[in-house]
């Protein structure tokens, strides 16, 4: 199969979805000549035009109520975020209005968006430019939240998300833009509310998200040299939860290790790892659960000390060994 | 014939319905708060008594296709969009028959298919939504215009500004209506905006600003539909001002200490009811005692609406999760 | 003791601190004549006069961050923002300025301020009035988070809030504020991150917040009659969360149910769970832990639907009751 | 004696010392570009070649106790406001010896005891800060005045309206300098604003709004000073608007496909520097070689700022959680 960027299989997804709908359009700032903060729109501007791609002014809170109110009038708007972290700009919108719109007005109307934003830390952009804030709209009923770590996910998710007659909040990890992966150049659809399986294992069950899905699989290779079979499931979506497939894996393995890249106190890993603690995996669990989350201060500007507010491998690997001790 | 100039889609008949439609906003909002007083009605309300002109004349000029976006302060303009007060009220009651089945309340009563994209209980929260809706129009080359309630508060509100520059950037078909009431809750305009008129607020985004006599029908009938032909022939938005008075306090319980009586006397002589009513007699469109019809008219309606609301059903236990996701 | 409301002690907190302190001032939509939405400062525009309770335009952005930047520069603030549901628009001020400018900075300067709100449903405000959204600020490093459930508990809680160099979210309970209870006159301080248990008992630890602390306290003097002996632990503030003291009930009591008013989903009722899954106490555990929360939809305007969207004593008492059928 | 007009506390000494100042500020930045064209520096830094006289002539009316709030493209206002640019560089390199230690980078530089209240990642975010700073010195009765520095781009946020509303309703003193380079990221002021000025934003506030060419240090020096007087004296805030244009890229990696090559070179013509020289020569201030030394200065101070913040230490593992809370 074909190889291209998850960056790549962002804008394929979009560009196939635009060109077979004409309700379908992207706002957001720079998203025009410019192509993106990340560039993830390159080249869009000039296949679909100034009325399709539409550049705004900085103004995030009049970005995501127009497109409220455009999806609410029968488009399908698709709004880049230039940042997860300016969510903040924007909150009262998505919270307020377009979780909530369909339910205060007894089921009629629908808000069909998808707010596409880039989160996450490495790149040095420091504690404005590097959150993980996905836990914020996990809390909200009314929106749906992805979290792909592939490109092949990504693709088949975004589809998924733009078909939803829902507004979904659609997380991509900046440094997963320039993995690659095999993509099918053919339309797909991966359904929201079911997890992948990335690596089957019987001892420990790890659920990881976005970046930390690829920390934890190679966490699981160095793990199984040792002789421990890990297994790795990425939610991929975080709403709705596919809690099936984690206590079923949980069941049969005993241990949980989650791990994600949001600061740990109050992200969803707390869910994840009480959803477990609350289901009938409860009576299999041979050790405490362990989380792993990013470390309780804003993300720093030095690199190392950046590489040491979020989960690595090798946090990964011990945290699995502690679970493991325990036995 | 009448030397009243008016615009053209306004017809006698027009004229007359929305004489009727005034009283019906003034009863309908009279019987809330009387409920409300009685403990009759649950949460909380605000009514907008004394504001029936600046509600019924920009809707006026509207056509069925065109939209509106409101606010907490909303059941005039819904009215004034075609609403069925049965539905109305049977929503204030939380009944499975109102407009919301009874989850949203005053302060989301929205009718979809009528072009009332619903009140919000958000301050300048319906703003952006209404620039996304005149995005459709103009992407769809729909061709209906949106008009975006909101009150003098919400001006302060950074939507506000957000989403007019918007709506300016993209040369957009919608209606800017400031209801300048003289209030937020408490605080009053002279305090919290520095300037005489907030439709000098319009320069800021390159389009026209306009201050209109709130509680002079024909004035807003007029001023809007300039502004409404504006957008529609694709020459972008207007800020219309409409200097009104909430007549009574701002929700359910308010000591209106933050103003004196006299200055209620004052805007209360300014009732844009009356005012409507003058010139529609002067002018011969109705008589004395046909106008006296019309009130009687709209009183009863307002008891059927009522009478509506009481007898429908609450909604069930397994309405509280539907309609979440569609 | 004499006996004040829940209101009256925030009223009487912030009012013996004022005149001590001359850089304390609050900040806030109709606060001066008006008394605030819910009457709080009434009648301290009279005691303290408009210079030092602000009544503001509606623009909870810049009110946010001015408190930020006149704490900054040496003012103490207290914001009152009206419901807590429009934090979603002050959002950036408070997560991507107060929360994190000390640290960006590298320790210089710090931000002295409270933001007080009023959450919670049961006022028949409906979706955009209603929610709990307190787990939100839990998951931003820089930030403390108190929720005071009782008279006694809001005036010390305050105190020490107002006494602390950071910036505290401060959640008051909506129907709570006219609950009574015996307050001292004099002023006194309860320690940010100390759990209160409001009851003993050794069957069962419910750890609840805000208004659901009484509701557990209800349930548990049902439970009682039934011979069931349960322990309700408040932990009042979130954020520093006493670990410590759960801990040790929990270890005891070999139960857990954790309720909150907030939606379940991504609620603190997680972080407090998983804690416990993560703990030492996890070996003591004799049955699943139970999570109450709010249901997964917006809060709705029917009295009976609003009812019964939050957890009831009914929902408590047999939550109770399934985690002990299972021993 | 020269002819020039200008501010009372600019003194001979200090226009020397302005003009070495913007060398600084060039030189910083160039230096900066260069080493992240290396890759010797993380993240990413955007760069005010070309606003030197925006960031210095209002910093020059300025007393030691007036506070300033910076934004992303901050450098020039810290070191106008005095910083130590060895610190400055120190933290663009990541070290405990910068100014936050290593851990805001080049988008979080403050100088709190300078009264630099912080660059900010935030558009927008810095104006709300400002507006409370000025209310502790109208609170404190302080005396001091608050400049704060955003970009034309940064005017289309909602904090921009509310921040100025605030500030007017107050009565604070502060000064607010929008540097209008012409674009945000890449989005030009032309297409996101529909008004000629932004200066005439000012209106919707009920403050004076100014528009200065911001490549004449003189006239940046005079117009800012009236506002920090106006500010000072209890006469509340103003709007300046400085034209200008920033020469390179928004940051570090930008094709500059939105604007021609012709444009730039047109700006880069009314070079700030350059024509702050000529005034200088013209006016006997300096001489040709005097100019020439005083850029040699600026130079080698920013090459000992890169030993400086070469040799110093990086932070340790302890500090990642330290700072976070007083
Ligand atoms: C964002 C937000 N802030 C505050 C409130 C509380 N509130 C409800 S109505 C109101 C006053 C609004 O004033 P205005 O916009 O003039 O409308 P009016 O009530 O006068 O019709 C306030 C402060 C709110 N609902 N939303
Ligand atoms: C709230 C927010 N939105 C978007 C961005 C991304 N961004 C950083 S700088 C910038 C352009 C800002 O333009 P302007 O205010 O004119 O300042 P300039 O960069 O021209 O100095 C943008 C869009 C941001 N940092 N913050
Ligand atoms: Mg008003
Ligand atoms: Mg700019």
């Amino acid at each position: 199969m074909r190889e291209i960027t998850y960056l790549e299989a962002v804008r394929e997804a979009m560009s196939q979805e635009m060109r077979k709908n004409e309700d379908v359009f992207i706002l957001g700032e720079d998203i025009g000549i410019y192509g993106g903060a990340f560039g993830v729109t390159r080249g869009m501007l000039e296949e679909f035009g100034p009325e399709r791609i539409r550049n705004t002014p900085i103004s995030e809170s009049a970005i995501a109520g127009t497109a409220v109110g455009s999806a609410l009038t029968g488009m399908r708007p698709i709004m880049e975020l230039q940042f997860s972290d300016f969510i903040t700009i924007a909150m009262d919108q998505i919270v307020n209005q377009a979780a909530k719109l369909r339910y205060m007005y007894g089921g009629k109307g629908k808000v069909p968006m998808v707010l596409r934003t880039p989160s996450g830390s490495g790149t040095g952009a420091a504690a404005q430019h590097s959150q993980s804030l996905e836990a914020w709209v996990t809390h909200i009923p009314g929106l749906k939240v992805v979290q792909p770590s592939t490109a092949y996910d990504v693709k088949g998710l975004l589809k998924a998300s733009m078909d939803d007659d829902n507004p979904v909040i659609f997380y991509e990890h900046k440094l997963l833009y320039k993995t690659k992966g095999d993509v099918p150049e053919e339309e797909y659809h991966i359904p929201l509310g079911q997890a992948d399986v990335k690596r089957e294992g019987k001892d420990v069950t790890i659920v990881a998200t976005a970046i930390m899905v690829h920390r934890a699989q190679e966490a699981a290779e160095e793990l199984e040299r040792e002789g421990i079979n890990v297994e790795v499931i990425d939610p991929r979506t975080l709403v709705p939860l596919d809690t099936e497939t984690i206590i079923k894996s949980v069941t049969k393995t005993g241990r949980l290790v989650v791990v994600h890249e949001a600061v740990k106190r109050g992200g969803y890993g707390g869910e994840i790892a009480s959803m477990i603690a609350e289901s009938e995996a409860f009576d299999y669990l041979d050790a405490p659960i362990k989380r792993l989350g990013g470390a309780p201060s804003p993300v720093p500007y030095n690199p190392e000390l950046e590489r040491m507010h979020v989960p690595q491998k090798e946090d990964i690997v011990q945290a699995v060994k502690e679970t493991l001790n325990r036995a | 014939m009448t030397k009243l100039s008016l615009p053209e889609n306004v017809t006698n008949e027009k004229l007359i319905g929305l004489y009727k439609q005034m009283w019906l906003i003034r009863f309908f909002d009279e019987k809330v708060d009387e409920f409300f007083a009685k403990g009759l009605i649950h949460g909380t309300t605000h009514l907008a008594v004394g504001q029936e002109a600046s509600a019924s004349g920009p809707c006026a000029v509207l056509r069925d296709e065109d939209k509106i976006t409101s606010t907490h302060r909303g059941h005039g303009h819904c009215i004034a969009k075609g609403a069925d007060i049965n539905r109305m009220m049977a929503e204030l009651f939380g009944r499975a028959t109102g407009y919301c089945k009874g989850k949203g309340g005053s302060m989301h009563i929205a009718d979809v298919e009528k072009g009332n994209l619903g009140a919000n209980g958000i301050v300048g929260g319906g703003i952006p939504l209404a620039v996304g809706s005149a995005l459709t129009s103009s992407m769809k080359k729909l061709n209906y215009v949106t008009v975006c309630y909101f009150g003098d508060g919400a001006t302060n509100e950074g939507s506000f500004h957000e989403a007019l520059n918007l709506a300016a950037v993209w040369n957009l078909p919608v209606v800017f209506i400031c209801e300048n009431n003289q209030y937020g809750m408490s605080g009053a305009v002279k305090d919290m905006v520095k300037i005489p008129d907030i439709a000098t607020r319009a320069d800021s985004y390159g389009f026209p600003g306009v201050v209109v006599d709130g509680t002079d029908m024909i004035e807003l009938m007029n001023v809007s539909n300039v502004a409404v032909e504006r957008a529609r022939s694709g020459q972008g938005p207007t800020l219309i001002e409409a200097k009104t008075y909430r007549w009574k306090g701002h929700s359910k319980s308010d000591a209106k200490k933050y103003r004196t009586r006299e200055e209620e006397k004052e805007w209360r002589a300014k009732d844009s009811i009356k005012r409507f009513k003058d010139v529609l007699i002067d002018e011969g469109f109705i008589t004395e005692e046909k106008a006296e019809e019309l009130k009687q008219e709209a009183k009863k309606e307002i008891e059927n609406a009522v009478a509506f609301a009481k007898e429908g059903p609450m909604p069930g236990k397994e309405d509280l999760l539907t309609d979440v996701y569609a």
